[in-house]
């Protein structure tokens, strides 16, 4: 079995002091371990942003691809090795603005990868703009007089699209958040992980304070059964997304068992080569 | 060399006329080339098929038609200008067919093929009374036809497959009795061989099958979509994927994802596509990952044309990107240097890894040609050449790690891929250390740069940077790339049997340049003269700025969407001999 | 008054005989004339598919964009000048593939343009691939032995996004289509209006006859009160978006009205050059 | 000569401090020239901001520094090699300062910044206090500092303001205390005029505005982002928007949307935005839409160093798109030129219908460096050039209509703009007909390439193509591009000086390539020296490409993220020097 220390690099932190991210990488690292994963069997696939970084401190095979691209990657890495846990990490933005339609896509296609967004409602490694989570009459540099925007509200888009698992966690309600990532993984299929985390630096009003004041756990409340999708949604709606827990969960059938003739021993483990007798026949048949 | 054209509206099943025809002509014993018109549209359109035959290798179009089929009054119209005198034209009776003014000596065989097809089926099958009509004419034995229509239609049960091969035969019957007032169009002699017909899409996905592909990632697009479309018939055979993506910024970055964890992987896109992927290919640079990237060229900018021809992508494909990162950049010119660039992409990939590209053409992916089936085999062509660490070596390697891009001379770097112990690393787009830690040190970036580009120093001793047919000492040197290099090196065997010095040269590889291979190809020619279809000669443009070219140079370039033609280059070649300095 | 004859151009048309395509174009012409729109102060932005073409043939100011960025076109063609009528059109693949993520964002900022998805579940203009749109276990070149991904439902997802105005329409049910595009245009801010079009040449399954057998029409439902966001989700849930009629219509505060210092003579009419006070005021701020 | 430097960790306020010095100096007569090294990360990290100012025009970056005020050791470690005998390095008393070994002729002038700045207010307005301590040791008069910190404290009330500016004093009178022990450091004399100091971004902003800009579509990338903030400060004033969008992808189409419906619109961006923009580049090239495209170039490829100086979009801006398509592409290399390409920016867009490209980059978009006022104003600024037809007009073209891509000789057409009676027309990135019909017609795709190209021809009849300075017949001409032109105009002026004949030779158009001013201009130089940021050499492939480079031209490249010195040219041109066939 891994340790946590297992899953650290040592690199010091590109981080803010009190940034909100921490939290999301030590729960990643807690939940890593506790579902059993091993460094060399892991892969995280991060975009670019301050969040972005969370796969230099993981001690794992990590993938860093272009600004909101890396949903698309870990459909490749997956598809390359099934057996690979593969988790994908990222800001708001580059999940939501320049990511959305992987984002939707991706939920349709359903592969077995857990996706984690590190939402500070701010674009962060800009130095501080508006993201498609900050809320109306938020002011940034790119919005000196206030958001005009409505929010983009990813539960609720997650559960349009048919996602399978969908949560939200906090960045400091440790304990929940690394169950929640935990959960994810042993999700057998697409799974999300909204995280709210903080930054302290450019978002003044997204505190952690403003959340701890606000945020309905819905893990405590024994009346709400996360399996029905339109009950899921009137609850979102009620609440404004304000709410950590598992919002749904749902059968779900990882899109790598679906593709015909695939399966067995991974792609990525296979010699290169083929079947003389299938070549043959393909050639036969042109 | 005969030439043989059917026309009729989009959606008249002209395509697998023009299919069986070249099919039957193949096992006869011709080299073919086959290729069509077609509208950006569904249905409706005109739109043709033509065939060139020979017992000679043919490898491009030309204007002549000796037998011109024609569905309709407008094919006529649109295309008689093509057949020569002693020409001839197969018409359906039913449209009450008659050629224009001017057509003398030209031969109308009214066949009612409509009528025939009725017979045995639907109207519909008109085409097939057709195909019929023509192995008649061209005194062909009818026996192949057999075969295709077998082939065709066999999944459609025999009942189908009985209906076609009454209607070909019954239009083959009915030009027999009608023989003698059918004009003789001498066909060449036939050289048989094991050969089969296949588009450069074909031939490629097959290279890409051979080379140890097994992930495709892409996005619908003509020309490149029967790539996708062919792979996905064949890979749940050999357990490989086929995802269709959103766009091809994931489709991609999804194939870059599967190159990070060990797979052979590719994507085919033209040229929207390949604008939307240069990004990407920057990151598949950078983070040093195999990926190979197909660009069927078709008329640009933007949406232009695209169902028509161009080759102007060339310096999208090389400079396209943001920065600098190395790439490699092929070019095929026949289905059988797509099928061998098809696997050598993958190599070369995985080998160098870093992004390999592949420029292929309208012309060149959908036209069909013949290749020698014993060129297409499997074995030995997917070469492993990935530098893969092994999981002892790894672990074998104490503090500090591996040295995922440790500087070497050659610039390539060992490797690890996920579920290999000790093998972690961080692959990013970010400029690291040989760690892959992120990291802005000038000196270990000037020193990443370097490494990086020194993978591209020995891609010239790895495959061919360009190709020569012809002699050195030319009165004329031809050069070009893709689907143009077919007509130049028709061209060249034609003046070659005149007994005239022409060489042709065809870039096989376009990044890295083969600067030096070009100079000496091109040193000795009295003329060069580069053939290229677009508007701003970019291959020239290499040729000046590799300091290739000189003021032995001329450009003959085509930027109307229609392929060059043989005569294209002979009337070019024919002012060039008129006498310089005198107007008038 | 402009009359449907006004709205045509007269090029022969590109689709297939029997596209639905001739039902969609045919009720946008009908609701422009009913709008009171006129020729000239009407945009139509087109896509790239079959479907895209549609702006041939409508007479107006016509801007045909690359695949899947219809949307931000308008959004700049709309800034430009608020006092036109923008209609944006497009495919299934066009809008709910490579143009998610736009279409999202686009309800989001809730400008007042008129988007008309003509969705025939199939890529037409590249020859019949699967679309996002596809039922699973539709077989396609693409999807040869089924398609294996959830389809988008992009009412649903429309829904979630915020939007104001939602309908979907099929296009042989003229009189209702007509109506909804022309309830979409008056509508102050983004309006979606998905038209089932069936493809003859390449979807053999969503036919004519299957839509007129099993959608079920909303607007004939007296119960049904498309003002509750949460009601219409679960609506669509049950009733698998099988349905048309307006699906969900609220207040919208249109995009440039919320502009700050936006709004008055529209940008495309006025002159170049400002007011010399606010440029000394600016460069003495610098 | 003189130059400044202020180093600290990232977020401690060293950017205000350095812009106040920048703007003390600018009032009291000097050029200055500030800029900044930052690593990509928000808080911590080492982080420098440096000061060069003169009588003359300073333009670039150099390694010597003067005075380095430190706020940490770290500082003191990492740049005391720039400092040379008889330089001063004033550190703050809270870290214990020490020069190390080897420091010999270095004055250290410790002051309690921290101590200074807790009296006033809180420890972070040690900077205020570092900057009065500066003004001090260089003995400047204190009053352009009392501007300076109004300011910028100005909005944050009266008491803000008096805590910073006792600060500031305290901090000079604690230096004038103990003067005897500072050393001299001989400022150079300043030359008073109405300049102020901006950022080659700022610059660009201003004359986008004044070039009638009135839409910005965006998404943040560092270092464009400021552009999209700045605007979004003016334009509320203007009537003006500003719409952040969700990717590049859509900020390019819809700029492109409000340039079609006829307002001046543009977008900025960075390497991999421009990689997202070449598809939609493409469409408003094929369509003929104005649109204005800023890359604000950095370190690549993919994300590279996005803090770190590279030019290496030169070919990716030229040629990145699939197809071929016009584009204007500028490159300004000062804060006056990149004023003026804003605005002249619009103009061409609007002129030739077609996007137009800045090429810009991270120094010269960040750098801040000294503008006359008086060359800064609006009026005249914005030509109307869009060839707008009346309704009238449009009104009295009867059957068969409005003609929106007629043929023309310029190549130019007339152009209509939604709202406008009888303009209809449909604007696609299909290839059309001369009404906007969509046509793969081929004798018409040839026709309207023609066309399009066609606009291209007059560009070096409106704007300067290449700039130089200095004599024609040089020793050495010096070539460069954006801000390495000021690195090179600044070698030249100290070569000049020095009686030497060299020329600075500066390429302001990038496409298309002024290719005779650029023969002419380099013609009579005994060496060419092309100096470029990046390391394949992408302005000497241009120069080679249009047949400009010879035997004469070599290639000093940089590509380690660090901006250019002076003294890296003259290490260079010392190699040069020396005698050439004898080695050692
Ligand atoms: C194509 C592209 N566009 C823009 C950028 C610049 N960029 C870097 S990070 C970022 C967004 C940061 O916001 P978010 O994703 O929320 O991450 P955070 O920093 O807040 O964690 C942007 C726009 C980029 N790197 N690539
Ligand atoms: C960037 C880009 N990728 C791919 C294509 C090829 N392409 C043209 S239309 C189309 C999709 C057609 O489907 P849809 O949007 O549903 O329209 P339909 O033809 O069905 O109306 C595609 C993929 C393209 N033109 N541009
Ligand atoms: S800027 Fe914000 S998100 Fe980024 S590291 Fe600092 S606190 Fe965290
Ligand atoms: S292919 Fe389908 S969508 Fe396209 S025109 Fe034909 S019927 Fe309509
Ligand atoms: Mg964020
Ligand atoms: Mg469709």
């Amino acid at each position: 079995m891994a340790t946590p220390a297992d899953f650290k690099t040592g690199e010091k932190s590109w981080w803010c002091p009190g940034c909100g991210d921490f939290g999301v990488l030590a729960a990643m690292q807690k939940a890593l371990v506790a579902v059993g994963a091993q460094p060399e069997t892991t892969v995280i696939v991060a975009g670019i942003g301050c969040s972005g970084k969370i796969g230099n401190y993981v001690n794992s095979y990590n993938l860093h691809v272009t600004h909101g691209r890396t949903l698309p990657a870990a459909m490749g890495v997956k598809l390359a090795n099934p057996k690979l846990t593969v988790l994908v990490a990222g800001g708001d933005g580059d999940a939501y603005a320049i990511g959305m339609g992987h984002f939707l896509h991706t939920i349709r296609r359903n592969p077995d990868v857990t996706y984690i967004v590190m939402d500070n409602h701010i674009y962060g490694l800009t130095k501080g703009q508006t993201s498609p989570t900050s809320a109306r009459g938020f002011r940034t540099h790119t919005s000196p007089s206030g958001n005009i925007e409505q929010p983009v509200r990813p539960l609720m888009l997650a559960l349009s699209a048919g996602a399978t698992y969908i949560a939200q966690g906090f960045s400091s309600w440790q304990g929940q958040l690394a169950h929640l990532i935990e959960d994810a993984i042993r999700h057998p299929g697409f799974s999300l992980v909204n995280v709210l985390s903080p930054c302290v630096t450019y978002n003044k009003e997204d505190t952690y304070d403003l959340y701890k004041s606000s945020l309905f756990n819905l893990d405590e409340d024994a009346t709400y059964q996360p399996g029905d999708r339109a009950a899921a949604f009137s609850r979102l709606v009620e609440l404004d997304e304000m709410v950590t827990g598992v919002i749904f969960r749902g059968d779900s059938e990882p899109y790598h068992t679906k593709i015909p003739g695939f399966g067995g021993v991974p792609l990525a483990e296979q010699p290169l080569g083929l079947d003389d007798g299938i070549w043959r026949e393909i050639v036969a048949n042109l | 060399m005969i030439s043989w054209k059917i026309g009729g509206e989009q959606g008249e099943g002209i395509d697998s006329t023009g299919d069986m025809l070249a099919g039957a002509l193949n096992a006869i014993g011709y080299y073919v080339y086959g290729y069509k018109t077609f509208a950006s549209r569904i249905k409706g359109g005109h739109t043709t098929y033509k065939i060139r035959f020979s017992g000679q290798p043919v490898e491009s179009a030309a204007i002549r038609t000796d037998l011109l089929v024609a569905l309709d009054q407008n094919t006529i119209m649109l295309n008689i200008g093509e057949v020569p005198a002693g020409g001839c034209v197969l018409a359906d009776t039913s449209f009450k067919p008659a050629l224009p003014v001017g057509s003398e000596g030209i031969s109308l065989v009214p066949v009612p093929l409509t009528e025939i097809a009725k017979r045995f089926g639907r109207p519909v099958m008109r085409n097939m009374a057709a195909v019929g009509a023509s192995a008649a004419i061209f005194r062909l034995p009818l026996e192949p036809f057999m075969n295709e229509v077998k082939r065709r239609f066999a999944r459609k049960g025999t009942e189908i497959v009985e209906a076609n091969w009454n209607t070909v035969q019954e239009g083959y019957r009915y030009v027999q009795e009608h023989i003698a007032d059918v004009p003789v169009l001498n066909l060449p002699n036939a050289s048989p061989a094991d050969r089969m017909v296949i588009t450069g899409n074909t031939a490629l996905a097959l290279g890409a099958l051979a080379g140890g592909c097994r992930i495709f990632c892409g996005y619908p697009i003509t020309p490149a979509t029967d790539i996708m479309e062919t792979l996905i018939e064949w890979f749940p055979r050999v357990g490989g994927a086929v995802v269709q993506f959103e766009d091809e910024l994931s489709s991609i970055m999804a194939a870059i994802g599967a190159g990070f964890a060990g797979v052979r992987a590719m994507t085919a896109t033209s040229g929207p596509g390949l604008s939307l992927m240069q990004e990407a290919i920057g990151l598949a640079s950078m983070a040093e990952i195999p990926v190979v990237v197909v660009d069927a060229q078709r008329a640009g900018p933007s949406t232009g044309m695209a169902t028509k021809d161009e080759q102007s992508d060339l310096m999208a494909l090389i400079y396209g990107g943001h920065g600098e990162g190395p790439r490699v950049v092929l070019a095929p010119s026949s289905v059988h240097e797509a099928f061998a660039d098809g696997f050598e992409a993958f190599n070369l990939a995985d080998s160098l890894q870093t992004p390999v590209l592949i420029a292929s053409d309208l012309s060149l992916g959908l036209n069909t040609q013949g290749i020698d089936r014993a060129s297409l085999q499997w074995r030995g062509l997917a070469v492993d050449a990935s530098r893969r660490m092994s999981v002892d070596e790894l672990g074998g390697l104490g503090q500090p790690g591996f040295e995922r891009y440790r500087i070497t001379h050659t610039g390539i770097s060992p490797r690890s891929v996920p579920g290999q112990k000790f093998g972690q690393y961080l692959a990013t787009g970010s400029e690291h250390n040989t760690f892959g830690k992120v990291t802005e040190n000038p000196t270990n970036r000037q020193a990443m740069m370097d490494k990086r580009w020194r993978k591209l120093n020995d891609v010239h001793h790895m495959r061919p940077g360009l190709q020569v047919q012809g002699p050195m000492r030319a009165e004329i040197a031809l050069v070009a790339i893709g689907a143009t290099a077919g007509v130049v090196r028709d061209v060249q065997r034609q003046l070659a049997e005149e007994g005239r010095a022409v060489s042709a040269i065809w870039v096989r590889t376009l990044a890295p340049f083969p600067v030096e291979l070009a100079q000496r190809a091109m040193a000795e020619a009295d003329r060069v003269i580069v053939v290229e279809q677009n508007a701003t000669g970019q291959l020239m443009t290499l040729l000046r700025q590799h300091g290739v070219a000189d003021a032995r140079f001329s450009s003959l370039l085509k930027y109307d969407g229609i392929p060059f033609t043989t005569e294209d280059v002979f009337v070019y070649l024919k002012t060039l001999r008129a006498p310089t300095g005198v107007t008038g």
